[in-house]
């Protein structure tokens, strides 16, 4: 596998490896004092910063509504969608300002996301959605990125032409990535890529995760309910609850925590949960925010 | 204004208004339509009436497309149901208006079994072009059937004599309208807070979820269309007797369409917002008529001919404008204004 | 036998009209969701403007095709960009209820800007009468049967092929998953728009050149619409085959039962259809996987 | 709370309309106030705009000629656009809101009957010509009148005219699915009887229908040999068209609505030789000659192009009605109104025959006369 890493790494950058080499690593963004409100009366996050440094991957990790889909959107440009809105704060890629630039936009200055539950373009074959995922890309760039794409995941070559709404999950969730890296992203903000699939595709899908950010020197955002699994991979993580950001640290420092590993990681201290430290927990969680 | 008023038990959330404020005015603007026969000239009563049997047939369409989210685009063919099946009896075989009436709301309502039964399988835009389907079908055999309904020749209708009154007078038969339009509003208030109106809920909502707890979705959608039907068909019958002409070409095709237009100028689900709608598509003309004399003598000049044309692009961009601002409908603006009141000056 | 044979023929050149106005409508489905109630206005006002230019230049057919092309261009992106673009992300309903707003203003618009009388439009060619066999046809019926061919190959190809194509089925399929790509739906929808109004104004000049140019024209877009549930809302080959099949079940019923059927021929041909296939003949059953 | 403002906005204008009214309302010192509804809007513009010409060059005349016993006449129009409560909202605001003294139209031949009974209950006198239909004088209204000619009786007399002359042929027909298709089909019914037609197909189409192929081939392979088209313009225009295609050459028939220059342009050639039954005169008689030179001078020059056939059918009504006022003098009321228009005899309009009512009879029916065309001069010759 280590062996074809290095013509993927060409083919997959936007600007070649000389460029690459010339200029400084891309794909960091830094999210600063951000505040969604959806339809001008919910507050979906609030001051909430982060920052991911090229060449990283950094996990988020919350609990079901907790606002990181939402973060993603706004990162992504599309929180339009649902009548979401960035009422302040500031959110810049590559040292650029993207907070009100378009999702388009934004996919062009190398930030790709794949979205929670894959959404795949369901009546398109694999192949098309490969190359929706490449819209802005040329058709020679298209043609490596694809090879590259198929030698990261060999099950897609396979089934190429099938309709790819109906594979299996953990497929879709590939097609989801190779889709992404058809743009030739220097940043993934991968959102839930564990959710509802095996234990063992998970395990293949994070070993793809880890050799992109490895291989390819792509940045990653991972947003992931299940912490072990995200921590296991990540340089940095931030945990966010009722829409803050509650704790942030290196992954060693947040398996350390003790409220950390009770919560998220499924360890207590004593062995028992009791009421009593769950209360403690939540106000200590109100007093972090 | 109330504000800051939650409601924290099941039964404060289904009773019609716990609020003494909204019965006080509902009884107001109640006193007030009773009195209006009275007050106004006949053309504007005849806005008031036409006003009411809108708002009745649009309610109709609200139980179906509203409450239960079956689009329905050919709503017309149950009016005209409606209009012929009193018209037939009463005008033409001298039966008595109240066999006229049950008639009107029945047999729209076992002809809607029919349309119903596809809706069973088909979904969204595929059931609404089986209900246009039904709709001009229905047209094309009232005209074929010229020997109960005088094909495209129609039917007169006279107004109605019932418990001993003479609905003759427009003042009668305002009241007439009246009172049919409440009860109406009232059923459907009614059916909404039901179980039966929250199964409809349900269905519109998800019905696949629906299905899963335990809703008959077949039965559940098939009684909405018969309601719906039964509610129109009624309409159907007093705007025959408005009109006090039954034809097909009196009930043409664009009725379906203003009809989804009243839910959606209203507030799609909001039974407030069939008023409101209501009120707004049959007034929106006269607006333009209005807003065209203002502009005086000289500006139909200048349109010669063209004026009424003009007009007719003005509905047209007021109905654009409208949604472009308030897509949500006049109960959004409505939620708004409350909203803005309620939570002023704290925004969150 | 001769009898059915013309029935067919003119039914296949009426379905063509058919044909072409229900792609227009099935191509704005497939991009944006939406059903374009003002899909038969928008064919009759190209036919009109195309009436205009023929009355200018002296019946020169490629001026006035070529006119009606550019404004049929104009006119698809200026709905676009000033009635439907600011609708993006409102409720559905709503914007449908637009284009229902659109049709009204164009509707009344053909009638301030031009008058109620039917006029004839002469380009100096389409009719002819063309003898195939026993068969006499007019030859602006086989141009549209031509057309409606070229359409559905043009289509197929755009679809399968072309970046475009394939971004507007992606579109389709999800349209947030498409704005993640990069790909802009608003350039989609202006595309659709256009693409629709060109063949809704082709096909509005045919008819217009088959049976003249009047306020009544826009009936056709409520005629066409069986055609597109026929074929499939969101099969835009699907609804030029079935433009082609109502055209012909139309003349079959009115030539063999009764000339009275055929106003409801094309409604009781999807109704039964509908029975069986819930999606359309063409149509792309709804994936869902739970 | 938009419906209680607008109930108590409601409440304010209904008691303002409720002013006391001196004399016969729409007559003041030196005005008379008529109004009229018709479609001007939307396809059948092309009927309502033509007739609205004809009641204005009427009015302008009457004006022009110092009004009536010095009040000068001034004429309100409203468009329904065809839709029947759109006509009944019009004529009640006319009634009660504009107060107007006559109603010069009342739409066409549906909305009509439809706002008959309100129009019969104020008792305010009305000549609704646009669709002289029987339902609008059988029973006889006493504030109705109507002049012109029924389809039925339209209908027979031009099969009638082609029965004599091109006897024992095969008959075809196709009429629209509407009370105008019906009264065509009655006529002809009558006449059908009466002269022992073969008829070989007949059919209807839905209004607005544009292509005719299946039913011309049905005309055709069942052999027709005189057919009558019962259509309006356009239906008149596809089916005549489809015919030529078909190289199928019966004798055509069709009806006055029909009978405007347009059709004859739209169907070209093939046009030549068609008949048409009418009961205003010919376009090219030295009368609408006449009557054309006037109307230049009075109307402007883009109401001159809207004119055709209905423009001279409100021209004549428009004319009797107002001769009528003028006889009342000072007394105008609709009593003596109705009254004097019962007295008409034998009125001449100059544009169509005659016209009398009397008492009990709201109908003055026209004679109609068969016209053929000519496509070289774009006009309708009357027969023999």
């Amino acid at each position: 596998m280590s062996a074809t890493s290095v013509p993927a790494e060409t083919a997959l950058s936007r600007d070649g490896p000389q460029a690459q080499t010339a200029q400084a690593r891309r794909g960091s963004l830094e999210v600063r004092n951000l505040q969604v409100v959806y339809g001008s009366a919910i507050e979906a996050i609030r001051d909430v910063s982060i920052e991911v440094e090229p060449g990283q991957i950094v996990a988020l990790l919350g609990s079901n509504g907790a606002g990181k889909s939402t973060l993603l959107k706004a990162i992504s440009g599309v929180l339009g969608e649902e009548e979401g809105k960035i009422e302040s704060g500031v959110i810049s890629y590559d040292g650029v300002d993207v907070t009100a630039r378009s999702a388009d936009e934004i996919v062009r200055l190398g930030l790709m996301q794949v979205p929670e539950g894959r959404r795949l373009f369901a009546p398109l074959s694999v192949d098309e959605n490969l190359d929706m995922g490449g819209y802005i890309a040329d058709t020679r760039t298209l043609a490596k990125r694809r090879a590259v794409v198929f030698e990261l995941f060999p099950r897609l070559a396979e089934r190429r032409r099938q309709i790819s709404g109906y594979l299996s999950g953990g497929e879709q969730q590939m097609v989801a990535i190779g889709r992404a890296l058809m743009a030739g992203p220097d940043f993934l903000a991968l959102d839930e890529p564990s959710l509802g699939l095996a234990p063992i595709v998970i395990e293949q899908i994070y070993a793809v995760i880890r050799r992109l950010n490895r291989d390819l020197g792509l940045t990653v955002l991972l947003v992931e309910q299940n912490a072990q699994r995200a921590l296991g991979i990540a340089n940095y993580g931030y945990i966010i609850e009722r829409g803050r950001i509650v704790f942030d640290g290196t992954a060693a420092q947040l398996e350390k925590n003790a409220d950390v590993r009770e919560f998220y990681l499924g360890v207590s201290g004593s062995g028992q949960k009791s009421l009593r430290d769950v209360k403690h927990y939540k106000r200590r969680k109100r007093w972090l925010s | 204004m109330r504000s800051g008023h939650f409601k924290e038990r099941t039964e404060q959330l289904i009773v019609l208004s716990d609020s003494a404020p909204v019965w006080a005015w509902s009884a107001v603007l109640v006193v007030a339509l009773a009195a209006a026969p009275y007050l106004l000239n006949a053309y504007l009563l005849s806005f008031v009436v036409l006003i009411l049997i809108t708002a009745t047939g649009a309610l109709g369409l609200h139980l179906l497309t509203g409450r239960t989210g079956l689009i329905s685009l050919g709503h017309v063919g149950f009016l005209l149901l409606g209009a012929y099946a009193y018209a037939v009896p009463v005008a033409k075989y001298g039966l008595s208006p109240f066999v006229g009436f049950a008639l009107a709301g029945t047999a729209p309502a076992l002809v809607s079994v029919l349309v119903g039964i596809p809706s069973l399988r088909l979904k969204g835009l595929y059931l609404a072009i089986t209900t246009l389907a039904f709709s001009f079908i229905i047209a094309h055999l009232v005209l074929q059937m010229s020997w109960l309904t005088n094909g495209a020749r129609g039917i007169q209708v006279p107004r109605p004599e019932m418990f001993g009154i003479s609905f003759d007078s427009d003042i009668r038969f305002a009241q007439l309208c009246l009172f049919v339009a409440t009860i109406t509003l009232f059923g459907v208030l009614n059916i909404e807070r039901s179980r039966v109106g929250r199964a409809l809920m349900a269905v519109r909502d998800n019905d696949i979820a629906a299905r899963t707890m335990g809703i008959n979705l077949q039965a559940y959608k098939l009684r909405a269309f018969m309601t719906s039907a039964f509610v129109s068909g009624i309409a159907g019958a007093l705007f025959g007797i408005y009109l006090s002409f039954v034809t097909v070409e009196g009930f043409p095709f664009l009725m379906s369409i203003e009809a989804l237009a009243i839910l959606i100028v209203g507030g799609l689900g909001s039974t407030l917002g069939v008023v409101f709608g209501s009120i707004f598509i049959v007034l929106l003309p006269e607006v333009g008529r209005t807003a065209l004399s203002l502009l005086g003598e000289n500006a139909a000049k200048l349109f010669s001919t063209g004026a009424n044309e003009l007009r007719s692009v003005l509905y047209g961009v007021a109905i654009i404008l409208f949604l472009r601002f308030e897509p949500r409908g006049l109960v959004g603006l409505w939620g708004d204004r409350k909203r803005l009141w309620v939570n002023w000056p704290l925004r969150f | 036998m001769q009898y059915l044979l013309d029935q067919v023929i003119s039914g296949i050149a009426v379905g063509a009209i058919y044909g072409l106005v229900a792609m227009g409508f099935a191509l704005i489905y497939k991009a944006t969701g939406l059903v374009n109630f003002a899909q038969g206005e928008m064919s009759m006002i190209t036919a009109y403007i195309a009436w205009s230019i023929a009355g200018t230049v002296s019946g020169n057919p490629w001026l006035v095709v070529g006119g009606a092309l550019a404004a049929s261009v104009v006119l698809g992106l200026a709905i676009e960009r000033v009635v439907m673009r600011p609708m993006l992300g409102e409720p559905v309903f709503a914007t449908v209820m637009v284009t229902i707003g659109l049709a009204v203003v164009l509707r009344s618009a053909t009638l301030l800007i031009w008058d109620a009388y039917p006029h004839a439009l002469d380009i100096g060619a389409g009719r002819e009468i063309v003898h195939i066999g026993d068969t006499g046809v007019r030859s602006a019926q086989l141009a549209v049967m031509a057309t409606l061919l070229l359409a559905l190959g043009a289509f197929w190809a755009f679809f399968r092929y072309s970046r475009i194509g394939k971004a507007m089925r992606a579109v389709a399929a999800d349209e947030r998953a498409a704005k993640l790509m990069g790909i802009s739906a608003a350039r989609i929808h202006a595309v659709a728009w256009t693409a629709s109004s060109v063949i809704a104004g082709i096909a509005g000049v045919f008819s217009a050149l088959l049976y003249d140019v009047s306020p009544n024209m826009f009936h056709v877009g409520l005629k066409s619409f069986p055609a597109t549930i026929l074929g499939g809302l969101d099969s835009v080959l699907g609804s030029g085959f079935g433009g082609v099949i109502i055209g012909v079940a139309e003349n079959l019923a009115a030539g063999y039962l009764a000339p009275s059927v055929k106003e409801i021929t094309g409604f009781i041909v999807i109704i039964a259809m509908l029975m069986i296939r819930p999606f359309g003949l063409f149509g792309e059953r709804e994936i869902e996987r739970v | 709370m938009l419906s209680r403002k607008a109930t108590i906005a409601l409440l304010a204008s209904g008691m303002f309309a409720y002013a006391a009214h001196a004399q016969q309302q729409g007559v003041t010192a030196n005005e008379i106030l008529l109004g009229e509804v018709e479609p001007l809007t939307g396809p059948p513009a092309l009927l309502g705009i033509a007739y609205n010409v004809g009641t204005k060059v009427a009015i302008a005349e009457a004006n022009a000629a110092g009004g009536v016993d010095g009040r000068k006449l001034r004429l309100l129009t409203d468009d329904d656009g065809y839709v029947p409560t759109r006509t009944i909202q019009s004529v009640r605001k006319m009634i009660e809101v504009d107060k107007i003294f006559a109603f010069t139209s009342l739409s066409g031949s549906g909305q009509g009957l439809a706002v008959l009974p309100i129009v019969e209950k104020a008792g305010i006198p009305a000549m609704p010509a646009i669709g002289p239909v029987t339902g609008l004088y059988t029973p006889p209204r006493k504030s109705v009148f109507v002049v012109g000619q029924s389809y039925e009786e339209g209908m027979y007399q031009l099969v009638r005219h082609l029965a004599t002359s091109f006897p024992g042929k095969k008959w075809g027909i196709l009429t629209q699915d509407d009370d105008y298709g019906v009264a065509l089909r009655t006529g002809f019914a009558r006449a059908q009887q009466e002269f022992k037609l073969n008829v070989v197909s007949e059919g209807e189409y839905k209004k607005g229908q544009q292509d005719f192929s299946s039913e011309m081939l049905r005309v055709r392979s069942a052999g027709a040999e005189v057919f009558m088209a019962g259509g309006v313009i356009g239906e008149n225009v596809a089916m005549v068209k489809e015919l030529e295609k078909l190289g199928s050459k019966p004798v055509v028939g069709m009806f006055w609505p029909g009978r405007v220059t347009a059709t004859l342009k739209l169907m070209g050639p093939a046009s030549d030789g068609i008949y048409a039954v009418d009961y205003v005169d010919p376009d090219n008689s030295a009368t609408i000659a006449a009557f054309t030179e006037r109307a230049k001078k009075l109307v402007s020059e883009a109401e001159v192009k809207a004119m055709n056939r209905y423009t001279l059918a409100a021209y004549a009504s428009t004319k009797v009605l107002i001769e009528a006022m003028r006889r009342c003098g000072k007394n105008l009321t609709w009593a003596c109104t109705i009254t004097e228009l019962e007295k008409t005899k034998n009125f001449e309009s100059g544009v169509m025959g005659p016209i009398s009512f009397g008492p009990g009879v709201r109908f003055s029916s026209q004679a109609v006369r068969i016209m053929k065309a000519d496509f070289a001069t774009l006009s309708f010759k009357p027969v023999q």
